[in-house]
């Protein structure tokens, strides 16, 4: 770059943001158009971290592919894991022990904590406040610790099996759970929300700010917190019920602002939702095994298949197409944030960059989900 | 008129290992306390809690390679670090200690302070137009215009002070304010100024911290924007001296502040003023700005100009009216 | 009525032949269904599946102009796009494009909308005009299929390198 | 305090006050001149215009030695302050590259001995002018200190009327930016 400034004959520069860049998170790549501070247009540039794992997915056999699912959103890698198992039995028909099923949801809950309370820790950080960060990884670090215990690693799990879950859980981490969650609970308030949500400046920095309407929404496709934040009450686990969902009591935290306030507000609530989750499910534990008979070989018979599952980031959706063989013959991914980011350009247009990053964290962005 | 020489080369002596230490110190007590703010331990290594760290650092920082990329303006890109650092360095001459440790008791010297404050603005211009990166240009833009904004009302409340004080000698406005905390100016209450002179203390504060580029106001090194502002390109020792000429830029805020509102080397309680109540006083204040950084995020361009025009200035212009009139009044 | 049953009658109204509209609006558990389904060897037309079984509520096969007309039905009827997934089938010479789409509210319907295309010289009309969330899916099949979305803003590579010369997810493709 | 000033004793040694203050003064005068050569004869633009910063420093220097602390703070804090940094900014956002002077070929082959000629006699008249001319010694005036209160009452008895317009060419420039800058708002 020899030129400092490019200036064209209408005055905007290209600023090319990422892929290196400490706001992307990862390796995205935003392209912007830029007149002094204000941003003309914006469009992400994708496939930096591009493994193509679907191709993967046709490689090997069902159970070859679980170890993958994890690769993709690494925050909450649980989710994914139970996405993927879930469209394996529906195809398959296996059926899952209810243990099994509510260690499940147990686990993929704690992960959802971990997801939102880094998401939470990076987004801080985007608005210049490190403090933040560190106390939620605090936190995050027990949920890590417990997940450890039971599924033998901290960030790519590989804990669900079809047909149940690879190992029981044991009374040490429920008692820790529990522990974790009255932690939690007592934090809450003091280090999160009386320091960081009811701050002057954050609430200057991310109110009114990022206005997506229901109708961008739907027209991009958007889903989870960001869906939620503009007014629309769609949450996989109430709308499409699976698992033991139905069975627990919790609510869907939906606020009508549509701005980046709203999203967060969102993820705060579901830390708090998802903490109640977790303790129904805890009560209500049956006893039994947490693993079905299953054949070693699954070869599910021909047919087109869907499922979806609520990640933290929103629904995530596996279209599986059988052809009676022992390898999926298609599995397409349908990953949240890749339909919630196509929405940034359009609402980044006339932004101050500083408001777009601001935007842009907002949207919870795991970029390996993304680019797959 | 005494000439001895052995006065100047002491002050000289003095004063750069008084900002060479403090360069290097305050960035490990800004990570001690970034640590203690965040339940970690901060640096605690290299010597006994750390405290080798700056010196490990400043190796480290020494014998790498400075690179000047290609593209870059040669000659302004070497030079703008050190322009960062002579005012900086040069402001120290005037600033009173305590009654008997000051270089120079000149007469302007709230005004030469300035004078050189502006002068640091020219390094972080001409160190990121010569980047020749666009982080960095539109860094210099910020970081110019933020420091245009901020000057007016700084120097408002300055004048107010001088007003009542009558004088632009920083020792004289010192000693105006000895004997006892009731006689500072932060809470004068004297000559009809009633307990008001907080509010200039306040604007002043938040202004030295837009000034010297600190959170909640560094808009000219947002990393989560513009990766490192007008330092994107610097490595090894132009990255040093930028970073030590911001400590020393907050250390002669503090110092300013001290002397301006809360009486320089006096102490609260008229009791054995002296140069420990001085140092005791910056390090509170800089303690604070560090507080301040590791508590807020960073707020936004646009509002921080808007708080500059919109908030400050009206309210400091006040705040000269009010003082104005009082001291005609009484 | 209910939604299923809804979305059903719009959909079918793009489909004039008398043959292809179903007999019954309830979800049809029986095995020509399901036969059906499966095989992909049916005339064009709305069929529901049985959910349980499929994750999905409404099978629409379609000719490929049409897929332009129903992602407008569907955008009428308030539906979103969840995802566009191509699918090559080799043995049978043909590609398959497969577009699900879903609703925000608690009447659950999932639809989803197949059509078979060419294998040597795949066309499709793009929905990015209906669906503006499409173009990065239609991008993406273009990606990895080689499907040409006729009418797309911009169909370039999104996560292949823009100077990749091919298209990995074929079934015929060697790295 | 006073300020700096030369010792009366003649010939100072180097090692003492006097004798760095006379290595100072030339330093400031050196200053001068090798900013006005930067700002002449660079290149490119914002070098010049460091150039200009630097000449103005130097001059800063030169002022605080003819016992005008004041006007030498304010030549510090408007002309390297504010005036060349403003100049540097406009550069800054108004050029397209940073692309070196183009050099005028169209001067004739004459400007440069002519110029030189010219210079070299100015220098010599005042040369002649200086060393020929019987300087009186003036007394010390009265606020070479930089008093404040002598600054304020000078501006506002003596110099009153040149404050006045000062104020108005101010607000003339205020209103000139605003009407420049609120041109591409709605």
């Amino acid at each position: 770059m020899t030129l400092p400034v490019e200036l064209r004959h209408d005055e905007t520069f290209v600023l090319n943001l990422g892929p290196q860049h400490p706001a992307t998170h990862g390796v995205l790549r935003v392209k912007l158009t830029m007149d002094g501070e204000y941003i003309v247009k914006a469009e992400p540039v994708l496939g930096y971290v591009h493994r193509m794992h679907e191709k993967l997915a046709e490689a090997g056999n069902f159970a070859q592919f679980m170890p993958n699912t994890a690769r993709m959103d690494y925050l909450h890698a649980l989710a994914f894991n139970q996405g993927y198992a879930l469209v394996v039995e529906k195809a398959a028909g296996i059926e899952v022990p209810e243990r099994a099923e509510y260690i499940r949801v147990i686990t993929v809950e704690l992960n959802r904590i971990a997801s939102h309370l880094l998401w939470w820790a990076a987004f801080l950080l985007d608005l210049g406040g490190f403090t933040p960060l560190l106390y939620a990884f605090d936190d995050r670090e027990q949920i890590l610790d417990l997940l450890e215990r039971i599924t033998g690693s901290r960030l790519t799990y590989c804990y669900m099996r079809f047909g149940g879950v690879y190992n029981d859980i044991d009374d040490e981490f429920i008692t820790g759970t529990r522990d974790f969650i009255k932690r939690l609970r007592s934090r809450m308030p003091s280090l999160y929300h009386d320091l960081v949500t009811h701050n002057i400046i954050l609430i200057k920095r991310i109110k009114d700010i990022g206005f997506i309407t229901a109708e961008q929404c739907r027209k991009y496709g958007a889903t989870g917190p960001v869906a939620r934040g503009s007014g629309i009450d769609y949450d996989v686990r109430k709308n499409e019920p699976f698992s033991i969902y139905p069975e627990l009591d919790f609510d869907i935290p939906v606020y009508n602002e549509c701005d980046s306030m709203a999203r967060y507000m969102v993820r705060m609530d579901e830390i708090e939702q998802s903490l109640r989750i977790i303790e129904q499910a805890l009560d209500k534990l049956p006893d039994g095994p947490v693993q079905a008979k299953v054949p070693k070989l699954l070869k599910p018979e021909e047919g087109y298949y869907y499922s979806a599952v609520e990640t933290a980031r929103g629904s995530l959706g596996h279209r599986l197409i059988c052809d009676g063989g022992k390898t999926p013959y298609r599995l397409k991914l349908r990953s949240p944030t890749f339909s919630n980011l196509s929405l940034f350009g359009e609402v980044a247009e006339g932004m101050l960059l500083a408001d777009a990053l601001a935007f842009m964290g907002s949207l919870d962005l795991v970029i390996p989900e993304i680019d797959r | 008129m005494e000439t001895s020489i052995w006065r100047p080369i002491l002050y000289l002596v003095g004063i750069m290992a008084f900002a060479g230490l403090n360069a290097a110190y305050l960035g490990w007590c800004e990570r001690k306390g970034a640590g203690r703010i965040q339940r970690r331990p901060g640096p605690k290594e290299v010597g006994f809690a750390g405290l080798l760290q700056p010196l490990a650092d400043g190796i480290k920082l020494m014998t790498k390679q400075l690179m000047v990329p290609q593209g870059v303006d040669g000659i302004i890109f070497r030079v703008a670090p050190v322009i960062a650092m002579i005012p900086a360095i040069t402001s120290m001459v005037v600033i009173p200690f305590s009654g008997n440790i000051q270089a120079r008791a000149m007469e302007l010297s709230v005004l030469l302070i300035f004078a050189l404050a502006s002068l640091g603005m020219m390094a972080v211009l001409l160190g990121g137009w010569a980047s020749g990166n666009k982080y960095a240009i539109i860094s210099s833009a910020r970081a110019v215009s933020q420091n245009l904004a901020y000057e007016i009302p700084m120097l408002l409340t300055v004048i107010s002070i001088v007003m009542i004080s009558g004088s632009m000698n920083l020792r004289d406005i010192a000693i105006d304010q000895q004997g006892g905390f009731w006689h500072w100016n932060i809470f004068r209450f004297e000559n009809g100024h009633f307990l008001y002179m907080w509010i200039g203390f306040i604007i002043f504060f938040i202004c030295s911290l837009a000034e010297t580029n600190r959170a909640p106001f560094d808009m000219a090194e947002a990393e989560s924007e513009l990766v490192a502002g007008y330092m994107t390109e610097y490595g090894s020792m132009g990255f040093g001296l930028f970073m030590m000429g911001e400590y020393l830029n907050i250390v002669v805020g503090a110092c300013l502040t001290a002397t301006l509102f809360l009486g320089g080397w006096d102490c609260p309680f008229g009791l054995t003023p002296g140069v420990w109540w001085f140092l005791l006083k910056i390090y509170v204040l800089i303690f604070t700005v560090i507080w301040v950084r590791w508590t807020y995020p960073r707020t936004q361009i646009y509002r921080l100009l808007n708080l500059s025009w919109k908030i400050l200035i009206p309210f400091s212009l006040v705040n000269v009216l009010v003082t104005a009139a009082l001291i005609k009044v009484f | 009525m209910n939604r299923i049953e809804k979305t059903q009658v719009a959909l079918a109204a793009l489909f004039p032949e008398g043959e292809n509209e179903p007999e019954t609006v309830t979800p049809v558990e029986g095995d020509e269904a399901e036969e059906a389904v499966q095989t992909g060897q049916r005339q064009p037309g709305v069929q529901p599946t049985p959910y349980e079984k499929h994750g999905s509520h409404l099978d629409v096969l379609c000719e490929n102009e049409q897929v332009v007309d129903i992602a407008g039905v569907l955008d009428k009827e308030g539906f979103f796009l969840e995802t566009i997934s191509g699918v090559d089938w080799l043995k049978q010479e043909q590609l398959e494009v497969v577009y699900d789409y879903t609703r925000y509210d608690h009447e659950l319907c999932r639809v989803t909308v197949r059509t078979f295309i060419s294998r040597t010289d795949p066309e499709l009309p793009t929905i990015s005009s209906v669906i503006p969330g499409a173009n990065w899916h239609e991008r993406e099949t273009f990606d990895f299929y080689g499907v040409n979305f006729s009418g797309h803003p911009d169909l370039t590579r999104i996560l292949l390198p823009e100077d990749a010369d091919f298209h990995p997810l074929l079934k015929d493709y060697m790295p | 305090m006073q300020p700096l000033v030369f010792s009366p004793t003649p010939n100072p040694t180097l090692f003492s006050v006097e004798g760095i203050v006379g290595i100072i003064f030339l330093l400031t005068v050196a200053l001068v001149i090798f900013g006005a050569l930067v700002a002449v004869n660079s290149h490119r633009l914002v070098r010049a215009v460091s150039g200009l910063a630097i000449c103005f420093t130097g001059l800063a220097g030169v002022y605080y030695f003819l016992l005008s602390p004041f006007l030498a703070m304010m030549q510090l804090l408007i002309y390297v302050g504010a005036v060349s940094i403003l100049i540097a900014f406009g550069i800054m956002m108004s050029t397209p590259e940073q692309q070196d002077l183009p050099g005028n070929k169209h001067i004739s082959k004459l400007a440069g001995p002519l110029g030189c000629s010219v210079g070299a006699l100015f220098f010599a008249g005042f040369s002649v002018l200086g060393l020929n001319t019987q300087w009186q010694v003036f007394p010390r005036p009265e606020n070479a200190s930089g008093d404040i209160e002598a600054v304020g009452k000078v501006l506002l008895t003596t110099h009153s009327m040149v404050f006045e317009l000062i104020s108005i060419v101010l607000l003339l420039a205020i209103i000139g930016a605003l009407v420049l800058a609120r041109r591409g708002r709605n």
